[in-house]
């Protein structure tokens, strides 16, 4: 098998992915997804790791880890905070930036 | 001596500024300082006289240099005045008329509470007149000449919570302004003709231009003229002028400002004189005015606008005679001389009558006043018969000369200015004897005022009837004094020069058509006016009666094609210059608003919709990407 | 090094106006005072440029120059010529007046608020335009030029916007609809044409390399600078828009209706007198100079343009039934003249228009600062609402007067030397041209008298009769204008003195010489 | 063996646990996307992620596959199902779309997007593989510490600094400060007497032991249901269950069932008829 199948598949998911982003209300599905594009971006990175022999793409895929835990964290805490005012998870519900 | 020359400009300018800047603590003796400073400039005036008789008759003229005025490259205009015959004529004139009117309004404004202002106005007339006829270049004459135009403006609204006397004054100085746009221009020809616009070298070098040229610049000066001395077709102002103080009609209106026209002609004799056709169209104009002037003078039932429309007639004479060339300029100006004398007279008798009347100046609500107001009576029928030519008076020398120089300007034109001469001073005697009989002989029709007050017709005090006697005497003695042994011809000679024409018809027949004319002419107005008694309701009269009453029609005719057509042009372009120019951006700004407000559609505030066109708009990158890897 | 003196001509104004706004908010008072020191002091400098500046010596003088930013070779560069010194003069002349005649124009309305500082405000705004404004008739690099040119239009905006007359005939609320209508229309105008303006600067950098105008126009003048033709003509449009918005030229001038209605009367004096002169500054200091070809190129449109802009700005100031906005039309007119002398490429034409910016400035201060004190009185702007003023307050009707016949250009005051000036330049090159804006003259009389008779004559109307004549600070205003107009009209022998050498380098600079007369006459 | 398996030509077993495992984490992607409840999506994730920690693993990333589960399986995915429980754990997301259009060009962008992406891996040169042989030759662990500690030094401190930003800012965003003194007992009780409110304790939830029975609301005499008596969190997440009519009906089958049998009552009439029906 080419390894190449494990970039295709993370363009799959990634799709996958975004695609929830953007048909998903709840922000907690919104951001499962968001996790589920950055898990395949981090595929992708090890397999270009593998291909070229050198472990930076593996650092990469390490760093976006972090960030994305990071990310998570607040963007979690930002969902709880909009639930405890709104009494509700959708991202639609938050439409008054708008003129 | 010539250094003394812009006193008599700054005396009166002096007046002037004194009294519209000092408040009401001159009040009480503001009227005398005015009067005085009026008679200083007249004595500062007599003595250069005196000095410049004493000078040989081609070395008189003298010129004093202030300062430069305006220097800009080729362009130089100087503070340079300039005192020859022909000035000193005028300076003696305005100064001498001009004093005595001083002293005539002490009396006329008494009862005025702005009679300081009055003479504070009356001071700054004389200072521009005297700078106009005291300037030695065109530019510095336009200062004097809007300076005249300004002061009429003033003086002709002095009443200004008349609204007819502020309509009147506005009237007269746009008028003017039409007439002034005709002065620049010509100064602006000069220039580019001449490099300079000073008299000396324009005049000395005018034959060394092409005919073309002058004659434009001599119907630009025209123009100026018949705006300033009320020819036709400028002349619609002059009637409405009347609204002023009396007194202001006799000195702007009848003595000085107006025939500062006749002076521009005069002194650009030399432009003239190279352009006859130019020449040609000065006395149409002259012949036109004076006979137009006749015909309305006889229609008005207003004391002062008859005598306004003698005035128009009276420098129609004066124009033609200028328009005549080197044959009549000393003509032209001895009548504006004589005129001056007799025609101020009679103003100052008509101010003297209305002063005594409640203000009333309709002729019809007069008469049998000679008992009641003797001396005005004797001056008023001395200028009378100074007008209309009574043998041995003013008027009789000074328009016979101007009537014999008509005919000898030869060949049909000759006949035709001659004879519209002649035919205007039999109207003249007509109207003149209408005013004279209906104002003092026949019944008395006095009627009283709209506060019900009845007149009580008595002689004016000394200050005003000493001046009318004095100019009575001027109409009585200026003529012939003028012309015994031809005085006057050799003053000017050395400014205008001077030609005889050939007349086809000798004085004495002239004279004598004259006087007969002159007998004609008042004896209809005695067999109309002094046979019957005088409605004191004008009856509606014929059609040109009725025509000449509204001045000939000149001013429906302006005001429906000028000032109609004036106000449809100006809230027309109002209209176009809201919604076309300002709608072209407005209109720009509203389609800007509302392409955004379609765009605003896309800014629903839904995060995920933002998150379509991120994703969409990344994309697009990488189709380009891989596109432009492709290519 | 010598003191900077133009350097410090504009810094001081600047500095009042840190000054004057930190003054508390209960001392209005102080601060008015303190503005008025400031733009008197600065006044004092202009008049030493003035008396140090030598007509006869080097173009730019009392020239200053520092790096600024080196990469694009952007310098602060000063330096004044005769034309810049007389409008420097005039600009530190007018804002006094200004202040003197708004002094209680920003008195907040209800008394004792002191969270809210509207006067400091008002006067801090009129010193920063005055420092800029003085700074745009200083700069001799192009960049530094723009900065100001566009920055004075933020001190200008909240002047319009912020404060209007208190009265309005349709209410409060519409005053401040209308206002910021006004203002927003100012700064969209004038940023449209800075935007140009710019594009067109740095189409200049690209091409010579530096911003400084000397520099270029000397690279211009020996060749050595040489531009297409065709570029030549679009960056001088670019720069020419601009000025043109600014000056304001037909059909570029509906702001200034607008902008001078709704401001107070002394901001009305600000814009038309003051800021619209760098336009017209900016048209012969920059236009000219930098792209004499393309000057020559466009001369007959913009002869046209401005001859529309006379007759239509008289036509419609006829039509008004507003007096200041009927001012601003006159001005449209007047502006008209003044770039018809610019374009009119000769010495007459150019001094006449130097000499148009000066006096146009002192006679519109004059007429609208007198408009301002009455519609104080009355509260209204509605010519139809006056009446018979001229019974009750003669020195009010009679300064309204003179500032009028001053607008009308009457011989013996000032404006009269320069319209003539620029009505002869303009003739003796196009002899048409010159007739039909000698109309403009006869339209001139007309709009001031039947403004004049409308609200100064007639019978007394019952609302004016009440009406106070000038009090003393307002007769300390226009006085020393009014002494002003009749001293230049008289002698302006002094302005044409500095004005004349700048105005042969400027024919110099566009290879114009005048025309000949005709024939040589006799001396 | 460890080299063997990154080596660059993949093994048999490999391409068999590649196409048996991707599968599954597509359909572990597709169902978290399209899953109706919340908690249903997590856990869908979470196998996604557990299949992708193994292909970690497959391409010589022992350390990130490890992590992965450890960190992203084991702590993240925790953490949401936190906020998922904390947010409602039955609370079902309609699917239905709301904004006109959205999901038909979410779904042309999502197939272009992915279309695209499939060309350009297609059209790129993938040809040579190197292989981790030489760089996992000491250790993968190691070879990453290596450059973690010197070339990415930089950004491994600013990870830190991130990370501890993040802690903070989530503390902030979910602390809510308290403004003004806490009120005291005594003045509780008096504003709540005041403003007329329950003075006295709330009423108990229902007391039917078939559930956790605090979402049960207690029934009022006449058998309806009273929301008083249940959390105020869950009222507002609207997880009230409403037993009264099973209670009312069940009581009303007991009363019955009981009259049959004491044979009190006469049979139902309706059940009669339709037994009468039926025949």
């Amino acid at each position: 098998m080419n390894p190449v199948n494990y970039l295709y598949l993370s363009a799959l998911l990634f799709t996958i992915g975004a695609t929830g982003v953007l048909i998903r209300r709840n922000a907690i599905v919104l951001f499962m997804c968001i996790e589920l594009m950055l898990n395949a971006c981090n595929l992708a990175f090890v397999t270009f790791s593998r291909m070229h022999g050198s472990l930076d793409g593996q650092i990469i895929a390490f760093f976006t880890m972090v960030v994305a835990a990071a990310e998570v964290v607040v963007g979690l805490a930002i969902i709880v905070s909009l639930f405890r005012t709104r009494h509700s998870a959708s991202v639609d519900d938050a439409s008054l930036m708008k003129l | 001596m010539e250094n003394l020359i812009a006193l008599l400009i700054a005396a009166p300018l002096l007046g002037a500024a004194v009294l519209l800047c000092g408040g009401r603590r001159l009040d009480a003796v503001g009227h005398w300082l005015g009067t005085f400073l009026a008679g200083a400039s007249f004595v500062l005036g007599a003595v250069l006289f005196t000095d410049m008789l004493g000078k040989a008759a081609d070395a008189r003229t003298v010129t004093q240099h202030l300062f430069s005025w305006i220097p800009v490259a080729g362009f130089q205009a100087d503070v340079t005045f300039r005192l020859d015959q022909l000035s000193m004529t005028f300076v003696l004139l305005i100064t001498g008329v001009g004093s005595l009117i001083h002293l005539y309004s002490i009396g006329y404004m008494e009862h005025d509470e702005r009679r300081r202002r009055f003479f504070g106005y009356l001071n700054l007339f004389l200072a521009a007149m005297l700078l106009l006829v005291l300037a030695d270049n065109y530019l510095l004459l336009y200062v004097g000449w809007e300076g005249v135009g300004l002061a009429s403006y003033l003086l002709i609204g002095f009443w200004q919570h008349k609204p007819s006397a502020a309509t009147a004054a506005k009237k007269a100085f746009l008028v003017n302004r039409v007439g002034d746009m005709g002065l620049s221009i010509a100064i602006m020809l000069m220039f580019t003709t001449f490099g300079t616009f000073a008299f000396g070298p324009v005049l000395d070098s005018a034959d060394k231009v092409g005919e073309g040229r002058l004659t434009a610049i001599g119907l630009m000066l025209l123009l100026a003229a018949c705006g300033k001395s009320a020819q036709v077709p400028l002349q619609s102002w002059l009637g409405d002028a009347m609204e002023g103080p009396t007194p202001v009609s006799a000195l702007i209106h009848a003595a000085t400002m107006v025939t500062a026209g006749v002076y521009l002609i005069v002194r650009s004799g030399a432009i003239f004189n190279a352009a006859p056709d130019a020449q040609l169209v000065v006395t149409v104009v002259g012949a036109v005015t004076l006979l137009f002037g006749a015909i309305v003078g006889c229609a008005k039932d207003d004391i002062k606008k008859a005598l306004a429309g003698s005035t128009m007639s009276q420098i129609g004479y004066m124009v033609l005679a200028a328009g005549l060339g080197p044959i009549g300029y000393v003509f032209a100006i001895m009548h504006l001389v004589t005129h001056g004398f007799f025609k101020a007279g009679l103003f100052l008798g008509a101010g003297s009558v209305m002063h005594g009347m409640n203000d009333e100046v309709d002729m019809r609500r007069y008469g049998g006043l000679r008992t009641y107001m003797p001396v005005t009576f004797v001056t008023f029928g001395l200028g009378y018969l100074a007008i209309v030519g009574f043998p041995g008076l003013s008027g009789f020398f000074s328009k016979d000369k101007i009537i014999e120089a008509a005919f000898a300007k030869g060949g049909t034109e000759g006949w035709i200015l001659g004879g519209a001469a002649l035919l205007g001073a039999a109207i003249t005697a007509y109207y003149m004897t209408r005013v004279m009989i209906m104002t003092f002989f026949g019944e008395k029709r006095w009627q009283p005022d709209e506060q019900g007050n009845e007149p009580h017709p008595h002689e004016s005090p000394g200050v005003m009837t000493i001046p009318m006697i004095v100019l009575a005497v001027g109409s009585v003695f200026a003529g012939g004094f003028f012309s015994l042994g031809d005085r006057f011809l050799h003053w000017l000679e050395p400014v205008t020069g001077h030609a005889e024409g050939n007349s086809p018809v000798s004085a004495m027949t002239v004279t004598a058509a004259t006087l007969v004319l002159l007998v004609v002419g008042a004896g209809i107005a005695y067999v109309q006016y002094g046979r019957r008694p005088v409605p004191a309701v004008a009856p509606r009269g014929s059609l040109l009666t009725r025509v000449a009453r509204r001045d000939l029609l000149q001013d429906d005719f302006n005001h429906v094609v000028l000032v109609r057509g004036g106000e449809h042009l100006t809230r027309s372009l109002v209209y176009v210059d809201h919604t076309l120019v300002d709608g072209v951006v407005n209109g720009t700004a509203a389609s800007v608003g509302g392409l955004s407000g379609r765009l605003r559609r896309l800014q629903n505030g839904f995060a995920r919709s933002y998150a379509v066109s991120m994703f969409g708009g990344a994309a697009v990158l990488v189709a380009l990407t891989l596109l432009m890897r492709a290519v | 090094m010598s003191f900077p003196l133009l350097t410090a001509t504009a810094v001081l104004p600047a500095v009042g106006a840190v000054a004057t706004a930190a003054v508390p908010a209960a001392r209005r008072t102080t601060a008015k005072w303190l503005a008025l020191l400031f733009s008197l002091a600065t006044l004092v400098l202009a008049a030493v440029i003035a008396v140090r500046f030598e007509p006869g010596g080097a173009r730019y003088q009392l020239a200053e120059s520092h790096a600024w930013i080196k990469d694009f070779g952007v310098r602060y560069e000063l330096g004044v010529d005769g034309i810049g010194v007389a409008l420097v003069a005039l600009t530190a002349l007018l804002i006094p007046f200004v202040i003197l005649a708004g002094w209680h124009d920003a008195d907040p309305l209800e008394t004792g608020s002191r969270r809210w500082r509207p006067t400091q405000g008002f006067f801090a705004l009129i010193l920063a335009v005055e420092a800029m404004v003085i700074l745009s008739f200083e700069a001799t690099d192009v960049f530094l030029f723009y900065i100001f040119f566009e920055a004075m239009l933020i001190p200008m905006y909240f002047l319009i916007g912020g404060f209007g007359d208190r009265a309005h005939e349709h209410g409060e609320q519409a005053a401040a609809t209308q206002r910021s209508y006004a203002a927003v229309k100012f700064l969209l105008y004038n940023l449209a044409g800075g935007l140009i303006m710019l594009a067109a600067v740095i189409g200049l950098y690209t091409q010579a390399g530096n911003f400084s105008l000397p520099e270029i126009a000397q690279a211009r003048a020996n060749g050595s600078l040489h531009l297409a033709t065709s570029t030549e003509r679009w960056l001088f449009l670019g720069f020419f828009f601009a000025f043109a918005v600014k000056a304001p030229l037909w059909p570029l001038h509906t702001w200034l209706p607008n902008a001078m209605g709704e401001a107070t009367a002394p901001v009305a004096v600000l814009i038309t007198a003051v800021v619209d002169k760098v336009g017209t500054f900016a048209m012969l200091r920059f236009c000219l100079q930098l792209f004499p070809e393309a000057s020559k190129w466009a001369t007959p449109a913009i002869l046209v343009l401005a001859l529309i802009s006379i007759l239509y700005g008289a036509l419609l100031a006829v039509g008004q039934r507003d007096i200041k906005r009927l001012v601003a039309y006159a001005s449209i007119s007047h502006f008209g003249f003044i770039i018809l002398g610019i374009f009119a490429m000769t010495s007459q034409g150019q001094s006449g228009a130097t000499l148009y910016m000066v006096n146009h400035g002192i006679s519109t201060a004059a007429l609208m600062l007198v408009a301002g004190f009455l519609i104080s009185r009355r509260g209204s702007r509605l010519i139809a609402d006056y009446g018979g003023v001229q019974k009750v307050a003669p020195v009010l009707a009679g300064t309204f007067l003179v500032g009028g016949l001053a607008t009308l250009s009457l011989p013996g005051l000032a404006p009269f030397v320069s319209e003539f000036l620029v009505l002869v330049g303009t003739f003796t090159r196009h002899p048409a041209i010159g007739i039909i804006a000698t109309f403009g003259i006869v339209l001139a009389a007309l709009y001031v008298l039947v403004l004049y008779q409308r609200t100064m004559t007639g019978p007394v109307k019952a609302e004016v009769a009440k009406m106070p004549d000038l009090r003393v600070r307002e007769l300390v205003v226009v006085a020393p204008l009014i002494a002003l107009l009749i001293f230049l009209g008289v002698y302006p022998k002094p302005v044409t003195d500095i004005v004349n050498p700048a105005v042969r380098q400027t024919m110099s600079d566009v290879h114009q010489t005048d025309p000949q007369p005709e024939v040589e006459a006799a001396k | 063996m460890t080299t063997q398996l990154a080596a660059y030509a993949t093994s048999t077993g490999e391409a068999f646990q590649f196409w048996v495992l991707a599968t599954v984490a597509v359909i572990g992607a597709l169902c978290t996307v399209f899953m109706k409840k919340t908690v249903h999506s997590a856990l869908c994730l979470a196998g996604t992620m557990i299949v992708l920690a193994v292909f970690y693993l497959a391409n010589g990333a022992y350390f990130l596959g490890i992590v992965q589960i450890v960190v992203y399986t084991g702590a993240i995915m925790m953490l949401f199902l936190f906020v998922v429980m904390l947010v409602g754990v039955t609370a079902a997301d309609s699917l239905r779309e709301t904004i006109k259009g959205q999901r038909w060009l979410a779904l042309l962008c999502g197939v272009g997007f992915g279309v695209l992406l499939f060309a350009g891996i297609a059209n790129a040169s993938l040809k040579d593989f190197a292989g981790l042989g030489t760089a996992n030759a000491h250790g993968n662990v190691q070879g990453l510490a290596a450059l973690i500690f010197t070339k990415y030094v930089f950004a491994f401190e600013l990870t830190g600094a991130l990370l501890i930003t993040a802690a903070v800012g989530a503390m902030v965003l979910t602390h809510r400060e308290r403004t003004e003194r806490a009120r005291t007992q005594r003045e509780l009780a008096e504003q709540r007497v005041r403003e007329g409110a329950q003075v006295p304790p709330l009423p108990a939830p229902g007391v039917y032991a078939r559930h956790n029975a605090v979402d049960i609301a207690g029934l009022l005499p006449d058998g309806t249901p009273s929301e008083l008596t249940v959390n105020r969190t869950l009222r507002d997440r609207g997880q009230i269950r409403d037993v009264s009519d099973q209670a009312l009906s069940d009581l009303k089958a007991l009363e019955q069932h009981a009259a049959e049998r004491l044979e009190r009552a006469k049979p139902e009439p309706t059940r009669k008829r339709t037994e009468e029906a039926s025949k």
